[in-house]
């Protein structure tokens, strides 16, 4: 088990500079001067020059993304628009989005694996096609749209719950079922599946042929199988529930990395927008390594092969 | 599909599904609108009145008008113009490219494989729309920009995909029959394992003409896509919820409109999807 | 001058097991050391458990896989030098059928295809000359003409397996591997293609490799038989030796292990081989049977058995065969654990 | 005479399928007597299996649907039975092992922990001690080595044959009356096959049950069984006493089967070949299913399906050319 952690940390070195190298480049890939692009049009070319050699971009690239690694592990990254060193302006949103996508992850695990089981279990009956159609509106509903018809309903018609800003617990509510909505979906859509994948396997009918009753193999022999793969899919979401953060945090006002990464990108602040980028991509990349090794837990074949 | 009597099994199994048949009347109704968008709208969906601002629903504007007093049914049918030339042309650069990826990959393995996934980690590290935002933040917005951004953050999803496929069909004897018979690598590619591998690629390609549309409306929607007053449903939605207290209703229908065509391409991807994996079928 | 010749073939696979950085490397003894020849309108039955390598075998002969070490001749000429052109003229005269033709036919092509690509690779017809040659074949394995329109889901799994028979007749090979050809099959369509199959040599004068776990069909099949166990050979010679008098432990547990089609007094328990297959990737030191073997002793622990031609034509990999000769009218193997 | 142990009759089951209805099992009848082994044999969609997941009513429906008959078990009707009182006499009454031992094993659980929730489910009181001491007892009956260990194993840490035991181990842990064993050595080396056959003789005679044993190899029943039923295309072909059968065979069909295998004691220059090819089970033939292949098929083939009558005591054949004119 230990070797099998360190195999899968040994993996990561390579996408980890692969993503700082991404990040640091994206910067690079816009046509045109990168420090014009940060001082902006208006700036005159004294500024443009002093911006340039301030931040080290008439240096060769090798050497700038040196420095943008180096800024980035001794937090003296400075972000342009605080003159505050970039991680201390990214760590406290971070704290905020994780709040968020947290709460939504469980709204999606609870809500998305129950109806996923239900469907299968009931396959073809009225609780699956309710079921899936719901998934698929859940899927298909942009989560901007989805939170302001919300916000309309609740906030502005009902008055019952507050449209945007962070502090009490039903602060969070909006937010965190319109950053979930998506992902229950897909969580029910998988587990389904998987479920039914399961409930073909000749080790159903064993379960059965001994005499379980329909609720422990379901439970018991189903389940258990069907989770695993449902546990790459809710890795998989957490992702994309950092990432939907950026609209739903613009919607409600809700103070975390998605929505100061968009004000930096709109007040071209390129050093936060790099590292909140980084940070993100890290987090992700950490959720899936310990998501690979919840996998090994639930499935001994991989504990002892790994 | 190479194969008539399979394709027409899938045919009649996705017709037999209420929830497929569904999709495809939604999509084939959106394509309609957007090919005759002309034809269809009632007016000019730029043309602006200002005496006309925010007007109610009536007969003559069956959506009502926008802040500055632009037709809303109007933008919303040439919209679905603007939609589909990002779907599809970000699709294809995605098809294109993920595809070529990942079928060398999975078909020769190796170092080839080991570099091309690495890269393709590197890609899926930023998750959901934050690559093409970084992407389209830096290039600048417009159409050009945003189809570029969305197919780049599209490609290791068919990489994948078409990877893991080849490789479950490179496995097969056939596969192996074809060497012994003597055929060269790119025809055993191209005549024994693409087509084998195809079916997840298709449902992929339908599944993610959804995602991509999303993925375009939420950049609009965030003031980075298609700039106005070119009409674009995420665009005008983000325009809309300046007014949300006042006039509501305009961004009903945008987001409505989002939402029916992708829930089109999910409903139909989904039926796709039970109709050629015949494993779930009993 | 033999059509297929292999001298100590080997083939292993490396094998992670696990640990940092892709861990402790085991080797996978696959094939370890195999020798056999088969000369023209001859077959050559190759017949052992699963783990044995025998289908490895098969494919090591064709080129298919890449050996690890040891000598194939085709033809009298060494695999490696058919390169450029001629690697075609190998391929056009080493053919191959696989176990289970719902997996070896390419779903997407239809019939004539199938069969028509192996003349257009080879240049053997052109145009509508392929139809009419894919028609001969198709006619040749028994299946009608006017199917070579449709699809293989179309068709069962006897008639599959004609059809990828046609296939591989179709570049006029000298040799052709069968892999497991019938075991897929029931037993009513098993006797069909068995008979073709035999009909199919005799007009044509081929050599077959028959790869099968299933003794009788080896036994009916074969002109000479070999025994496979843990990628070693233990016991070769013509079939008539072979079956009625096995000289290796392992041929003769095997052969009294098969359920016959007659009812006897015989017990089931008087014929077990006892124990597990060990695993090929850490095959017993010594003997590779002796941890199942009745008569092992402290030498077969040890020395790896000499392969050796124990009557004309014979050969056996045993220690003891002279001393368990006398002991083989009784065969009272313990029920295995 | 005992009254047999299960007696399926004129048993029909179809499977509505999206291409059309399979008619799977046809007016099937067959009985087993306590302690006997009888055995199911042949071809792919001969329905014997089918007919294994009816008598544990296991058959999944939709899209299965017996259509008629009965199947007796110890005097009951199991068609007739409540779900509950089904599942109570699965694993205790009548066991099932499988073909495939790779897959009937639940991969996430240990083996020892899967043979002992067959005796809770069916002992719900028994305490920990003994419920181990029992799981032990019946690994060592089924020649597991190293039973200590053993049980905590995972199914893929074991070869195929030790997990077939680990199945048997499971279905005896209860004393069944009745034990169906589905191709149970299909998946196996001949070498493990002759092990797991042995083992299955031995613990039927110590245990003194019923064994229902489907098989598409005649070698395996003729080793095993006491009785044979032959069956063909949905339909019982011929049953008969295991040397009646083999030695004196009646159906065509069985005659054929016996003649089309491949002999390790004899040589034989060509095999006796079945012409053509098994019906359509979605549409079947007027009159004898197996006609259109018989060398012996009289006019009345082309119109009645035949019936099981007896030939002789004991042995019974569905055949015009044999029970009638």
């Amino acid at each position: 088990m230990g070797r099998f952690i360190l195999r899968r940390f040994a993996m990561l070195i390579p996408v980890l500079v692969g993503v700082s190298l991404t990040a640091f480049l994206i910067l690079h890939l816009a046509p045109g001067d990168p420090a014009r692009l940060m001082a902006g049009v208006e700036a005159s070319q004294e500024d443009v020059d002093m911006l340039r050699h301030k931040f080290g971009l008439d240096r060769p690239l090798p050497v700038q993304y040196a420095m943008f690694v180096k800024g980035l592990v001794t937090g003296e990254l400075m972000s342009l628009r605080f003159e505050s060193p970039a991680m201390e302006i990214i760590l406290p949103k971070l704290k905020n989005t994780l709040i968020l996508a947290c709460a939504s992850i469980v709204v999606a695990v609870v809500l998305g694996v129950t109806a996923g089981v239900l469907s299968a279990t009931h396959r073809k009956s009225w609780i699956d096609y309710a079921a899936t159609i719901l998934s698929l509106f859940g899927i298909s509903m942009p989560v901007f749209w989805w939170g302001l018809l919300l916000m309309l309903l609740f906030s502005v018609k009902l008055m019952w719950l507050p449209s945007g800003g962070m502090g009490t617990f039903r602060h969070i509510i909006l937010p965190a079922v319109v950053l979930g909505t998506a992902s229950t979906g897909i969580i029910a859509r998988m587990t389904r599946s998987s479920m039914l994948d399961v409930l073909r396997q000749d080790y159903i009918t064993t379960a059965a042929a001994k005499g379980l009753t329909r609720r422990l193999v379901v439970n018991r022999h189903a389940l258990r199988n069907a989770l695993i793969p449902t546990v790459t899919v809710v890795g998989l979401q957490f992702g994309q529930l950092l990432a939907g953060a950026v609209l739903t945090e613009t919607v409600f006002t809700w103070p975390g990395i998605g929505r100061l990464l968009v004000t930096s990108i709109l007040a071209r602040d390129l050093p936060v927008v790099q590292a909140a980028l980084v940070i993100i991509a890290l987090l992700f990349v950490f959720v899936n390594l310990a998501v690979d090794i919840l996998y090994a837990v639930l499935d001994p074949r991989i504990r002892y092969n790994g | 599909m190479a194969d008539r009597s399979q394709g027409s099994l899938v045919a009649r199994r996705i017709l037999r599904n209420p929830i497929a048949v569904a999709g495809l009347a939604i999509i084939l109704g959106y394509l309609f609108i957007a090919a005759f968008a002309p034809h269809i709208a009632p007016f000019d969906p730029t043309a602006q009145d200002l005496s006309r601002s925010f007007a109610p629903i009536s007969a003559g504007n069956p959506m009502g008008c926008d802040e500055f007093g632009r037709d809303i049914l109007s933008r919303i049918i040439f919209g679905a113009r603007t939609s589909l030339i990002i779907q599809f042309f970000s699709v294809c650069i995605a098809l294109v490219i993920g595809v070529f990826l990942g079928a060398l990959g999975g078909y020769f393995g190796g170092r080839l494989d080991e570099a091309i996934m690495r890269v393709m980690d590197v890609l899926l590290a930023f998750p959901g729309i934050l690559l093409a935002l970084a992407i389209v933040a830096m290039l600048g917005p417009d159409l050009r920009n945003l189809i570029i951004a969305i197919g780049v953050y599209s490609i290791p999803q068919f990489a994948r995909i078409t990877r893991g496929s080849v490789i479950s069909v490179r496995q097969n004897d056939y596969v192996t029959a074809a060497r012994a018979i003597g055929e060269n690598q790119s025809s055993i590619i191209l005549r024994y394992v693409l087509p084998n591998a195809i079916s997840p690629i298709i449902i992929q390609t339908t599944l993610r003409m959804a995602t991509v549309l999303l993925t375009a409306a939420g950049l609009g929607f965030l003031g980075l896509g298609v700039q106005p007053p070119e009409p674009e449903w995420g665009t005008m939605l983000s325009n809309a919820r300046m007014y949300l207290r006042s006039a509501p209703m305009v961004a009903v229908f945008p987001g409505l409109s989002i939402m029916l065509v992708v829930l089109g391409f999910n409903f139909f991807g989904d039926g796709l999807q039970d109709a050629l994996n015949p494993r779930l079928k009993e | 001058m033999p059509v297929l010749d292999a001298e100590n073939l080997v083939k292993l696979y490396p094998v992670r097991t696990g640990g940092l950085f892709g861990g402790r490397k085991a080797l996978l003894r696959a094939v370890d050391g195999v020798t056999l020849s088969i000369e023209r309108g001859e077959t050559l039955g190759l017949v052992g458990e699963s783990g044995s390598g025998k289908s490895t075998v098969g494919m090591l002969c064709l080129g298919l896989l890449e050996k690890t070490s040891g000598t194939i001749r085709f033809l009298d000429r060494p695999i490696e030098d058919y390169t450029g052109d001629d690697a075609r003229i190998f391929r056009r005269k080493a053919q191959i059928v696989f176990q289970n033709p719902f997996a070896s036919l390419n779903p997407r092509m239809i019939i004539r295809d199938i069969i028509g690509r192996v003349l257009e690779i080879h240049g053997l017809a052109h145009g509508r000359d392929i139809g009419a040659r894919v028609g001969a074949l198709m006619r040749e394995v028994g299946l009608r003409e006017d199917q070579m329109t449709r699809y293989p889901h179309e068709f069962s799994g006897g008639q599959r397996q004609r059809i990828a028979i046609a296939r591989a007749l179709a570049s006029d090979p000298e040799l052709v591997v069968l892999d497991e050809p019938t075991s897929a099959l029931d037993v009513s369509v098993q006797a069909q293609i068995l008979n073709l199959l035999q009909d199919i040599q005799a007009a044509r004068g081929l050599a077959y490799l028959f790869i099968s776990h299933n003794l009788a069909v080896i036994r009916h099949a074969s002109t000479r038989a070999a025994v496979m166990y843990l990628g070693r050979l233990v016991e070769t010679a013509r079939k008539e030796a072979i079956f009625a008098r096995p000289l290796h432990p392992y041929t003769q547990a095997l052969l009294s292990s098969v359920p016959k089609p007659f009812v006897t007094d015989e017990r089931m328990e008087k014929k077990i081989i006892a124990g597990d297959i060990p695993s090929p990737l850490t095959p017993p030191p010594g003997c590779r049977f002796h941890t199942r073997c009745r008569y092992s002793e402290d030498r077969c622990t040890k020395e790896e058995p000499q392969w050796r031609e124990v009557e004309p034509g014979h050969f056996a990999a045993c220690h003891r065969i002279g001393e368990i000769e006398e002991s083989r009218t009784t065969n009272p193997y313990p029920e295995g654990g | 005479m005992t009254p047999p142990l299960l007696s399926v009759s004129n048993l029909t089951v179809h499977f509505h399928t999206e291409a059309g209805v399979v008619r799977a099992l046809e007016d099937i009848s067959f009985s087993i007597a306590p302690g006997e082994i009888l055995g199911l044999v042949g071809e792919t969609g001969c329905g014997k299996s089918v007919t294994a997941s009816c008598v544990m009513r296991l058959i999944p429906t939709p899209p299965g649907r017996i259509v008629s008959g009965e199947i007796l078990f110890d005097g009951r009707d199991i068609l007739s039975m409540s779900d509950e009182e089904v599942r109570l006499m699965r694993g205790r009454d009548m066991a099932m092992i499988f073909q495939d031992p790779m897959s009937s094993l639940n991969p996430v659980f240990t083996t020892g922990f899967q043979v002992g929730e067959a005796i809770v489910t069916h002992e719900p009181s028994i305490a920990r001690e003994p419920l181990r001491a029992r799981v032990l007892d019946l690994f060592r009956k089924v020649n597991i080595a190293d039973p200590e260990t053993s049980v905590n194993r995972y199914p893929h840490m074991m070869s195929g044959g030790m997990k077939q035991r680990v199945m048997i181990a499971m279905a005896l842990s209860c004393g069944p009356k009745l034990l169906i064993a589905d191709e149970p050595t299909t998946a196996l080396d001949v070498s493990i096959q002759a092990q797991i056959l042995t083992l299955i003789r031995r613990l039927q005679r110590e245990e003194g049950s019923s064994v229902l044993l489907i098989s598409h190899d005649l070698g395996v029943i003729a080793s095993m069984a006491d009785r044979v039923t032959v069956m063909y295309a949905g339909s019982i072909a011929e049953t008969a006493r295991v040397r009646d059968l083999f030695d004196d065979p009646q159906h065509p069909y069985t005659r054929g089967l016996l003649g089309a295998i491949p002999r390790l004691d004899r040589d034989q220059g060509r095999l006796a070949v079945i012409p053509g090819t098994l019906p359509n089970l979605m549409n079947l033939p007027q009159g004898c299913k197996f006609r259109e292949r018989c060398a012996e098929a009289l006019p009345v083939c082309a119109e009645k399906r035949p019936a099981l009558a007896e030939i002789r005591p004991g042995h019974e054949a569905a055949c015009h050319a044999r029970t009638g004119r």
